[in-house]
């Protein structure tokens, strides 16, 4: 873990006095199951509307009600949108988390708190603002059973009211999050009002942060991963969708039958063009998957890694009988269960090796929202080209928070089917080799069942076959399917989403991937301001890499691989996939706490290295 | 004589001749049940007239497993993996409704490794036959005991099975199957009737054939015996011998029991049910199950049947044609569609 | 795959008219399920009588009757006992491949044939000797049922015969393969001479082939791979063996259930001191054997690659929460079901990262029967002492064949049973914390179920847990959680078996493990001694490495890693273990057709490779 | 005064105290039906008076499977992965026969991707208590339907249940269970005395216990169901909120029928055995539970118990002592049988 602290400990902070303008992190620490995460929403829409930079990242634990949740919100007008790890401005409702929330702060922090908690006893260094939420809950609900939720709104009145955030966007945000829900729109906005009133009263503004309307958000939206994905899959044409429930990937199919629910009934006889199945386990959902995808239509599961390890015999047959499917990971910490709930990108290794046997599959790592919504259709497309299995790495982080992105792009290009013949294809061809290599890129010709046609029909195993689909055991032609397979990989190579490079002829290169860009990308920043470490960067965007990963690694003396889990998984992949000469090259920064990594942390861990090369 | 006379050849309904319904070479042991079996279905998909395009073959791992390769040769056909053929097999339905599903696993694949997906195969009555080749043992993996050998059957190494078979009929009926029956793969007769029911049915049709292993399952009082060894094994000593057998059928009316007289003199009883046996409850089902169970008899026949009952494609509410050829305008929804989308997240 | 060939054919091939003594392969070619193993083991048996090094190889479909099936014979004076390409000696019984196999022959080869075969007119280059089997069993046998069978005992005396095997080791090792059925036996012996009369009447020696006694198997064993296992695990005091059928991997439960029944029944009570249950499927078996681990017992389960791929889930949680069990993988070839009765080593890679998230597993390698028996035993009293699943990574060439060995010796060192408190340790500790790092060595003390003390009781869980076993979604406990798991798999490095290493202090090195084992020491001869190429030799024993295997490779200019699969998965563990440095000097030699791998092929490989560089 | 009264401590028939029966703080909902069942748990154990180190505690993964952590503190427990604790606790007790288990698992947890392995574990009578504790969702990852949800149920998104479910007990029963049972968590009375009745049996105690989830399973029609959000989404619209409630207890009689008012109005009928049952009859029993099930009744109460049948540890004829902890003598044969086996091998 990136936790050696060798830089000026906040070379960046502003001098105490100096007012901070959106250039802060916020963090609401609440229990959950106690209705927060609306008065959050709220907040992050808020600013989001007054056209700053924002994330807004929900920690929550591992079970329904009654344990500690925190939520941070970072509003920064450098367009930094990875979780910083200093907290600038605390509301904290918790009490059994509250000591420890407040002795977590630097010098010179906001502390917004329930006056019950009475936490100001606890350092002189922060400035506190008590706030009696049950006395100012009172009037605005009269209905005491309400009163634990609507709560909650106060505290978004007293912080709207503190950093300067638009009461007039407040409103507007609340109303969004409430929908058609007038009644309950109308009752916590009473408390918002109550809680900005009380404030206005009664608190003095001490401290630095405050917020400020810009304008980096024409045009944009606020999703998180798992809907964007979401969307890309219901764009890609999906009709074939089975899942098992498994946190953190629960919501991209939830929402996907939301969406299709509203999308994708066929206007003329208002049926279903699509099947959605929750299946009974993992292995089930898996396995249907092959059987769809084997009929031809574009099938897709999601999981989390104990989903993907269930998934792993299914897999390997896919890889070999050939059989096109896309899996959504969206990765969370652990081997076995693990963290749960936190974040982690812990299974790029074994999930690109995933099976026994000699086996490989094509991964894609989205960074952004943006991302999982476009790689979900080209998963897609890919899955059908290549017939294989083909796995999105997505992380909790990504596929649970909400991000801002532009807007989608509608999709320019059709589907891409792969190759496909039909019955009119095979009465002009007279018949067909299924695993025949024809084009010299290792993938053959396939049938659906179904195709009128009496030379259409094969039999797909998992078992040694030769190119006509039949049951051979004869060495040398295994052999030359294993070899073709291997060619195929080398395709997929060619076809699959390369890295996004910058390069400036720098002598120290940095590797990120998925959502630890965000924070690499300003640890790029953060080196080049402090340290006067200029840096290129490499942002893998799939597996097998295309040359141009290697090339990026071999033109510089020192590359750090950037990522989220122990074992330097995805350096574990340059090191299977790169020259030997390239591999002395690469460092690793980790990070596997199961928060989202920070970008201070990088830092410190390349100074650290850097200082001792 | 200038005439010659060319025998009319035979064909089914649709006009296709019976060889169309045959598959690749068997390469199961001379004598196997599970070839009896192959062949009654591919007379029964001739004699219904099916349009073999139509069909898609499904099957786990086992010698059972193999034999979708040995029927229907010109059909699609998906040798999964052990035990997990009905996901398999529902994946494929989901994607092109209009197939007809037939699905050929042992009792290792369905009762023991594969009786996660069967019972959930079974609640969802999705329409497609389900035939367990049932021998009572691993016949690929060299005759270990499934979950449906008989209690008291006795491996060579001695091993004793203590554990009560499952009985995969009286759970595909208490799970929701539409369609469950019993049969002997020697019974030509009921087995064709059987087949021929389910492939006019429209739900999960589950069909149980007792389907004897020549080879391994040789144990003293198997039902699934066809037991051989024992005489032979002191002058030949040889384990690796596989003997050859003809089939054994058998020809019995409903109501009565017959008693097959294996090869080695074991014998094997089996009682069809009742000509006027009402097969539309539940209950009544599984209390003939238990109670044949309890005599020591095979009961045969149609335990169960209930038409009429939506089958899971129809609870899907899918439109008709597959899905896997909808064409693109079909499945990508307009530009408005994103447009509406991503306003609602401004 | 090792297929160019730029040595001169066949270097080490004797001239044409030169007597060949006990330098012979022999191929026995028929259809399984007709009864030849008894008559091939009769054969191997008698030579290996006679003192000479042998190996026997057999090569089967997956099917139990009808198919064509091999059994290679390599007979060698100069104790070579890899599988040879070069057949020099066919016994051709099928009449599915007789053509083929007759094809496959070197000039100068022999061949016994089925006179119905009519093979002899293939090819002239060939020495060919027809023998109407159908005909001589007749008299032999007159229960025409049984003829078949006995049938293939006649090729037995003919070659005998020809061969010059000793027919009294011939008599001694049909006994011994027929027990006490003497009738039997009687019967095929009669076969036999039969067989053996017609050769010395009407068959005129031509090849240049013999056998001749030697002394090189005295107080030697024959047994194959899985039986050896078996009984180290009997040896281990193996407790809880679970177990679900898979070729290759059946027959080391099968054959352990016999030892046990034999040797480990109560004497006092007539009871098992040991329960072995076969499992409904691998998730079941590898769950049982992490209840009994967990619960203090020596825990087991056998299977292949489809059965480690169900594993993946299970042997996370084993890793996580640390609870010993012990895994053979009897490797067969194949992503999906493959070639389920052929060899490799495909396994390799995905079993050392088996499972979702951060997971490694210590891997064992036998090479010969010894050590599968000998690791067997180290794999459990590794299981317990480093409280995790251990892998023991054998392959069907190892596991099914018959192999010769010194007899194995009694254990001499106690079980070795970890760190485990009992009541009377906790009464003088008063208490115990699990995952504490007492020693600095990773690992932490476990009480078992059952045992009389309040502070025993733990809770056992594969999500996030501090030291004392209970739940925690603490970030930085999780990191130190992780970091000790990570020192303990460098205590695993220490404690897991090191290579054994031929060094010489010449250029090249080669890199072996397992099975592969054979090929490499034969090939390194053969470089040695037609290209006057030396080597050094480093057969790797367990991952994770040891440090002797980086200091190999560091001194060496290049080292061929040779193995039995596609993807060079052992140099993929060795790609990720090693410094980036050394990786450079790595080269693979491949070998995945699905028999085992022979000298000539690594030599032509790493020759090809030499003249390059 | 100078004599203070000290109580006499409450303890049970080995000399403990209640506390020692109870585990950590519970982190389920408030009112969640599984804490009552824990209430049960510790109750019964205290009753019967078992030695807490005697047992072992099991369990899957959701919230059911968390509560082995809330009773029985100071024993060793093993929350093992989704679906798969039967064959956990099978190589438990396999290892120490002499320990008492206890298994917790969830409907999801069970009846969905644990199917396999509860057919296994029934069919081999291991003397476990299996106790599922069940809602008809899955709620520890936010409600979605199980396999055991009624028919018609419908979730928030609109999802509707269009499978029957599968009634554990009933596959429980014609498995090979030998103590079939199914409560209600309010249900103190009944509840504990089947607890107690399982302790005491010796082979595979299933107790099916309807256990309502507050916070998700608040679908219209359930008969698992405290449905509560339906009248407050209106003034609220939140969706992460979890209300608090109180348990809902029920008592009434053997034969009689109770319906019991859940915190939306929404009913569950609830029928007791009549305390004639006869419950030895394998086919009795399935009709019984069939014929509730039509009636749309929940039935409740033992429906099969069996003493007397062979359990599966007694089938494997192992020692009584722990194989665990036999010393190294008793495990690792003498030279001799070394020996001789290597002799057979020359
Ligand atoms: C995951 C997995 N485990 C084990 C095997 C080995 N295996 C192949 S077939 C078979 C049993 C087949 O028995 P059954 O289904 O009854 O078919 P039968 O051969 O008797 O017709 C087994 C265990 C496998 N292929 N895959
Ligand atoms: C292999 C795997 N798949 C999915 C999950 C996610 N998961 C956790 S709990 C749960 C369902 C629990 O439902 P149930 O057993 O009914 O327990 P309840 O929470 O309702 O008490 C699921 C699907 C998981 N942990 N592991
Ligand atoms: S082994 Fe048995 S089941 Fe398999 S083909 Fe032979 S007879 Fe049939
Ligand atoms: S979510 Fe439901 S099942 Fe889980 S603790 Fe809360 S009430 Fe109980
Ligand atoms: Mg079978
Ligand atoms: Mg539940």
């Amino acid at each position: 873990m990136a936790t050696t602290h060798i830089s000026p400990a906040e070379s960046e902070a502003a001098p105490q006095h100096e007012r901070v303008v959106n250039d802060l992190s916020i963090q609401v620490a609440t229990v959950n199951g106690s209705g927060s995460q609306s008065s959050n929403m709220v907040l992050l829409r808020a600013l989001f509307q007054m056209g700053i930079p924002i994330s807004g990242k929900n920690l929550f634990p591992s079970n329904i009600e009654g344990l500690p949740t925190w939520f941070t919100i970072r509003a920064s007008k450098h367009g930094w949108i990875a979780r910083r790890k200093e907290i600038d401005f605390l509301v904290a409702m918790n009490a059994e988390t509250g000591e420890e929330d407040v002795r977590g702060l630097d010098a010179g922090a906001a502390c917004v708190y329930d006056e019950k908690l009475n936490l100001a006893r606890l350092r002189d260094d922060l400035i506190f603002y008590a706030v009696p939420f049950d006395k100012l809950v009172a009037p605005v609900c009269p209905d005491a059973k309400l009163r634990k939720l609507v709560r909650n709104m106060i505290y978004v009145g007293v912080v709207a009211r503190l950093l300067e955030i638009d009461m007039g966007e407040v409103e507007r945000a609340l109303r969004k999050q409430f929908k058609k829900k007038v009644k309950a729109a109308d009752l916590n906005f009473k408390a918002v009002l109550a809680g900005y009133e009380f404030a206005e009263k009664n608190l003095e503004k001490r401290d630095r942060f405050f917020v400020g309307r810009m304008n980096e958000n024409a045009g944009k939206v606020l999703i998180e991963g798992n809907a964007a994905a979401a969307l890309g899959c219901m764009m890609a044409g999906v009709t074939v969708v089975t899942w098992y429930p498994i946190t953190p990937s629960s919501s991209l199919c939830e929402t996907l039958i939301t969406y299709m629910k509203r999308y994708r009934m066929d206007p003329e006889t208002g049926k279903a063009t699509f099947a959605i199945v929750q299946a009974e386990d993992e292995l089930a959902a898996i396995g249907m998957v092959m059987g769809a995808g084997w009929a031809g239509a574009r099938a897709m599961t999601s999981t989390a890694g104990p989903g993907i390890s269930l998934m792993a015999e299914f897999v390997g047959l896919g890889y070999y009988a050939e059989v096109p499917g896309v899996i959504f990971d969206i990765q969370r910490v652990g081997p076995s269960t693990g963290l749960p709930t936190r974040t982690a990108q812990g299974d790029v290794l074994s999930t690109a090796l995933l099976s026994h046997g000699d086996t490989k599959h094509p991964l894609l790592f989205p960074a952004s929202v943006g991302e999982c919504y476009s790689m979900a259709i080209e998963a897609f497309d890919l899955a059908e080209e290549l017939q294989t299995p083909i796995f999105v790495m997505s992380d909790l982080d990504l596929g649970m928070n909400y991000w801002m992105s532009e807007s989608f792009p509608y999709p320019d290009k059709p589907l891409k089917r792969g190759k496909v013949l039909d019955a009119e294809d095979l009465n002009r061809l007279g018949g067909f080799q299924r695993y025949k290599d024809v084009q010299g890129d290792g993938i053959g010709y396939r049938t659906l069942p179904g195709t009128n046609h009496p030379a259409a029909g094969y039999f797909t195993r998992g078992s040694g076959h030769n190119e006509d689909a039949l049951y051979t055991e004869k060495g040398e032609l295994y052999v030359r399917n294993m070899d073709r397979l291997e060619r195929k990989f080398e395709t997929a190579r060619r076809l699959v989403p390369g890295p996004v490079i910058e390069q400036a002829g720098h002598d120290v290169g940095v590797i990120a991937y998925g959502t630890t860009h965000w924070a690499a990308m300003e640890c790029r920043d953060q080196l080049a301001r402090e340290f006067g470490v200029q840096t290129d960067y490499c942002r893998i965007r799939a597996f097998p890499f295309a040359d141009e990963v290697a090339a990026f690694v071999r033109s510089h003396a020192r590359v750090y691989a950037v990522e989220q889990n122990r074992d330097a998984q995805l350096a574990g992949l340059l090191r299977l996939s790169l020259p030997g000469e390239e591999i002395g090259r690469l460092r690793s920064v980790l990070h596997y706490d199961g928060l989202p990594i920070d970008a201070r942390s990088i830092t410190d861990a390349i100074m650290t290295q850097e200082v001792g090369s | 004589m200038a005439t010659t006379v060319v025998p009319p050849r035979k064909t089914n309904r649709i006009g296709l001749e019976p060889a169309v319904y045959k598959g690749s070479k068997s390469t199961l042991c001379a004598g196997c049940g599970h070839n009896a079996i192959t062949e009654r279905i591919i007379e029964a998909f001739y004699e219904m007239g099916v349009e073999p395009h139509r069909v898609a073959k499904f099957s786990g791992i086992g010698c059972s497993s193999k034999s979708p390769a040995y029927f229907l040769g010109s059909t699609h056909g998906f040798n999964a993996v052990h035990g997990r053929m009905p996901s398999v097999a529902t994946g494929t339905l989901l994607a092109n409704r209009t197939l007809l599903g037939i699905g050929v696993s042992g009792d290792g694949d369905t009762a023991s490794i594969g009786i996660g997906q069967f019972v959930h195969l079974m609640r969802r009555n999705l329409p497609l036959i389900y035939i367990i080749e049932d021998n009572g043992c691993y016949g690929l993996t060299k005759g270990q005991f499934s979950a449906t050998a008989d209690r008291g059957s006795v491996l060579k190494n001695g091993v004793v099975n203590d554990l009560p078979p499952i009985d995969t009929c009286a759970l595909a009926i208490e799970l929701g199957a539409t369609y469950v029956a019993r049969s002997f793969s020697g019974d030509k007769k009921q087995l064709l009737a059987l087949l021929e029911g389910a492939i006019a049915h429209r739900g999960t049709a589950m069909l149980d054939v007792i389907s004897p292993c020549v080879t391994f399952n040789d144990h003293e009082g198997s039902t699934k015996s066809y037991s051989y060894v024992k005489d032979h094994d002191e002058p030949l000593g040889e384990v690796s011998f596989i003997p050859f057998f003809g089939d054994i059928m058998v020809d019995y009316d409903p109501g009565s029991t017959t008693e097959v007289t294996l090869h080695d003199g074991s014998r094997l009883l089996l009682k069809k049910l009742d000509s006027g046996y009402d097969p539309t409850s539940k209950v009544e089902a599984l209390r003939v199950l238990s109670e044949s169970h309890d005599n020591g008899e095979v009961i045969t026949g149609l335990f169960y049947v209930k038409t009429g009952q939506p089958n899971f494609l129809d609870l899907l509410n899918i439109v008709d044609e597959p899905l896997a050829t909808l064409p693109e305008a079909k499945v990508r929804p307009p530009k408005s569609a994103l447009d509406e989308v991503m306003e609602s997240l401004r």
